[in-house]
């Protein structure tokens, strides 16, 4: 456990970082292992650092809740940013991965990962981000999630459903022989 | 425990064959690999009797089966090599072509450079079980740290319907208060890329089964060609391994000696040799 | 955008910290409208701001690309917070492969399956799937790959930079020699 006062900051800014949602104090000292009184003191402690000219990021509280956000004066740096990023053409990675969920969604992420033969976290969420697919709970795995097309992909093509897309059959056939194959 | 899990506890011949030698607390020489060809042999029959075993049990799993196929042909590629040193030592008279010399010397090299960098093994495990392991934060997860702005999309279909997936945070788009979707699709999202796209990737899948078929062929050619040649020793009475040995391709007398011994070890054969570097004489066991 | 030094070590925090993932230096100099040479200033900046004791983050640099990652001495605080997808066991056969990319990549898989005397195509398959090593396409021989550790790889291992890893000028001098002998 963090020890003295500069470690215990340390420790509270890797957890605020890592956490993404607002965290209350209370779970916050769970972490760290100190009192709630001594949160809010560290608390403002941090929040005094962070308004050192070189530091982005800044705390945003709500009643016993609190999260690290960017300064606002980075807003529109960062909202350009986004906006590009997200813009950018597809990269082969993301077009392989979105062909296989046109063609085969709903399908789930190990099957996609299967296919490819990679890891495909990023590539997913970054799908999600820019409106070409969705996820939702399998009925029949409800721990589990399955991926498909959004409405706005299959109107951005012209199109309605996986079979529409070219040559589907075919497509199909090979997976099935992949499937049992390997 | 899985095939696959009974297979993967085996991290390969060379690691195999340097704790044989390491065992006998010997340095790695064409006299020593000779010395625990046997043992390496021996190893070799056991692991594919177990392998044997698993697969009847999880024939489902192709892929853990082709998994074991791959360890049991990298394993008979080390232990042909063995058996072209320890034939060498046998056999003084053999004369190996410069490739095979080569190949001797091939895996020695191996062995000791694989002796050498073994130490970097153990400290990837290490540090993969100290728990150091550091955090990061998903990608653009706090595009939701600030006020809830929604944005049109910038470039998606006139009046996509409003949905619950909607990206608040920073405005991507000045103040604008309307509830949208975001739709990015990037210039070249056409159905015609996505089918280029699965093509080129399907293609892949073509090979990797074509290259475990392969595989598969290589395994059961060496397997047949041992079941032949056991076959030919048995109604044999009495024969000499410098004889069947005779004018045989070095990969030929290799696959001899691997069925001898194997006939050996199943206690089908007796084998004899009078003095060192003698000729080996076979007798097929009285039942 | 940002103006001064100060202010851009700040744009470049608030950018690390939306992005989440690894960023090529590339893409920081395009954000903050920066030269990549000074991007590269920017970083070291911030890296030796960061070992401060009262902060919790560092960088997580491997070639051209830079991740905000919590210190490692922070993992017993936060493991329990991070649901963990990597931490089972590694089988011999993965973690050998895992040394040798580590220690010697970028690499190809023929000389993979040299140093290991065995084929290893299956387990470059799982250990990609498991996202702890990518390939890319080697730029001298446009028809084959290399493989190296992914930032997912050197985080579980709780390092900063591939130079890092324990002996990693020896293990290199070692190969070297065993190369240049034949």
């Amino acid at each position: 456990m963090p020890q003295d006062l500069e470690d215990k900051l340390a420790g509270l800014e890797a957890l605020l970082f890592v956490h993404g949602e607002p965290m209350s104090f209370k779970k916050i000292g769970e972490a760290l292992e100190v009192k709630v009184g001594e949160v809010k003191e560290l608390l403002r402690e941090l929040a005094s650092s962070l308004e050192a000219k070189n530091r982005g990021l800044t705390l945003l509280q709500d009643g016993d809740k609190v999260q690290f956000v960017t300064k606002s004066k980075f807003n529109s740096v960062l909202a350009n940013f986004v906006k590009n990023e997200l813009s950018e053409d597809l990269t082969p990675a993301s077009l392989e991965t979105l062909a296989i969920i046109a063609y085969f969604g709903p399908i789930s992420r190990n099957r996609i990962e299967y296919q490819r033969g990679v890891n495909c976290s990023i590539i997913l969420r970054s799908l999600m981000l820019r409106g070409l697919i969705e996820r939702f709970t399998d009925p029949e795995h409800p721990q589990s999630y399955l991926y498909r097309p959004t409405f706005e992909f299959w109107k951005h093509l012209g199109l309605t459903k996986p079979e529409d897309m070219p040559e589907h059959a075919r497509f199909r056939e090979v997976l099935t022989q992949f499937e049992t194959q390997t | 425990m899985s095939y696959e899990l009974q297979m993967e506890k085996y991290s390969g011949p060379l690691e195999k064959l340097l704790e044989l030698i390491e065992e006998r607390k010997l340095q790695i020489s064409e006299i020593s690999l000779a010395q625990v060809t046997d043992d390496f042999l021996r190893y070799l029959a056991k692991l594919k009797k177990e392998g044997e075993l698993q697969t009847g049990r999880v024939s489902e799993r192709e892929l853990a089966r082709r998994e074991g196929l791959r360890i049991l042909a990298d394993f008979v590629a080390v232990a042909s090599r063995l058996i072209l040193i320890k034939s060498k030592s046998l056999l003084p008279e053999l004369n190996l072509t410069g490739e095979e010399e080569a190949e001797i010397h091939d895996l020695e090299y191996r062995l000791k450079l694989y002796q050498g960098l073994r130490p970097a093994m153990k400290i990837v495990a290490k540090l993969w079980r100290d728990r150091r392991e550091e955090f990061s934060r998903p990608y653009f997860m706090s595009i939701s740290a600030f006020a809830p702005l929604k944005s049109a999309p910038p470039e998606g279909p006139e009046g996509a319907p409003a949905r619950a997936r909607t990206l608040t945070g920073f405005a991507l788009r000045g103040g604008d208060d309307a509830r949208a979707a975001l739709f990015f699709p990037g210039r070249n999202l056409q159905a015609e890329a996505l089918a280029q796209s699965l093509d080129k990737l399907f293609s892949s899948f073509v090979a990797l089964i074509r290259e475990s078929q392969v595989l598969q062929e290589e395994v059961v050619s060496m397997e047949a060609k041992i079941r032949e040649i056991t076959e030919v020793l048995k109604r044999l009475s009495k024969i000499s391994l410098r004889r069947i040995s005779e004018d045989k391709s070095p990969t030929e007398v290799i696959v001899t000696f691997l069925a001898v011994l194997h006939l050996a070890r199943e206690q089908l054969v007796l084998l004899e040799q009078e003095s060192y570097l003698s000729d080996i004489i076979i007798t097929p066991k009285e039942d």
